[in-house]
């Protein structure tokens, strides 16, 4: 087990209840990260429809996840 | 800073004189604009949210791609974050270049990418009170998404 | 009149004002500059001139071409005439429709249009002393024009 | 013989030293009128650099002269 920080935003922070989360997890990834989350808390989006950031950066959902790293679930975006 | 998300209104003559160059003849500026309906519903407000840290490097990669591809002079790009009324600029691009062509095609190259890849959100207030935010309700909505493995 | 000729400088706000509409989302807009260099030359100042009348019927037929052909809200050109320094505006066209494609190529056309058929003339004054009318060395600039029978 | 009404402007009107004239010709057709203007003040322009206005509106080179017309030649425009 090791602790991530999570940030979230948009459709995922409402339906979560809150921007930001210490997350003790045993996922290797943030695909698993994200399945875990998904089925505690309901969240509606798919994976497919998402993008992952870790570190301020976007990743593939296939990076080993380190202790206390930065994760941002990234919705599908709308600007303009 | 190029590329910024903003929480307060923009100054658009201070953007516009960001642009001015001695070598440039053509400048074209791209304002979007909150409007009163989408896909047939009418809107009454919008909010936009950004994860302003990736946001402001996506959109610097985005401003160094068009300032490769086409020949400018400068190009700038604004996004608003927060609540917004009917009529209210959303979004602001600016680009100059010594001829036209280069600014129209530099000017839709960062509206459109910025669009597809930079992570700002909107959510919709709708006049029967209902709210969405856009493009969650389908998927296959990212440029580059790729599925988890 | 949305097409016009301006003998004096032109006031960008209210322009930008007379494009407003809650029914648009997108507001592109071109401005012309005096630059410092045409086909390599230094150039000092410019000057304008226009057969104003016909200027103004011409612009007003392109604004109705570019009305029929995208879906725009608004769409206003004005072009002025006399002397003009480096940096000064020359001509500027503003479009708005509820998406930014119509916007964008409506916006494109009015200017390439504008640029190719109405009567207006360049002539630059160069640092070395000389003057030359813009496209008067060279044959064929004209779309549409007819050699005579 | 009639009077048609023209006017210069740019390269044509610094060629010709004023903006407007009143000419008496027996030109019939514009394309008559700008070769004779042409040969009278060395107008550098050939006839196929132009267009012809009548009356404010772009008119055929061809199109019979009025007595009374007012005629524009257009040099190559050059806006933007």
């Amino acid at each position: 087990m090791k602790t991530v920080h999570v940030q979230y935003f948009a459709l995922l922070r409402e339906q979560r209840g809150i921007a930001r989360e210490d997350i003790a997890t045993a996922a290797e990834t943030p695909a698993e990260l994200y399945a875990e989350l998904r089925a505690r808390h309901g969240f509606t989006l798919e994976a497919g429809q998402l993008r992952v950031a870790v570190g301020g950066e976007f990743a593939p959902w296939t990076l080993p996840l380190a202790a206390g790293a930065d994760v941002v679930f990234i919705p599908p975006v709308a600007g303009g | 800073m190029n590329f910024r998300i903003s929480a307060t209104p923009l100054d658009l003559d201070a953007l516009k004189r960001s642009l001015s160059d001695v070598h440039a003849g053509a400048c074209v500026t791209f304002e979007g604009w909150v409007r009163n309906h989408n896909e047939g519903k009418p809107v009454l407000t919008l909010e936009y949210e950004s994860y302003a840290v990736l946001a402001e490097r996506e959109g610097e990669r985005i401003l160094a791609e068009a300032r490769e591809r086409f020949p400018v002079t400068a190009a700038v790009c604004i996004h608003r974050i927060g609540h917004l009324a009917l009529g209210d600029l959303a979004v602001w691009a600016g680009v100059s270049a010594a001829h036209r062509g280069a600014a129209f095609d530099a000017c839709r190259y960062l509206i459109d990418e910025t669009k597809a890849r930079v992570p700002i959100w909107k959510k919709e207030y709708y006049a029967d009170g209902a709210t969405q935010w856009i493009n969650c309700a389908t998927r296959g909505e990212f440029a580059g998404a790729v599925p988890p493995a």
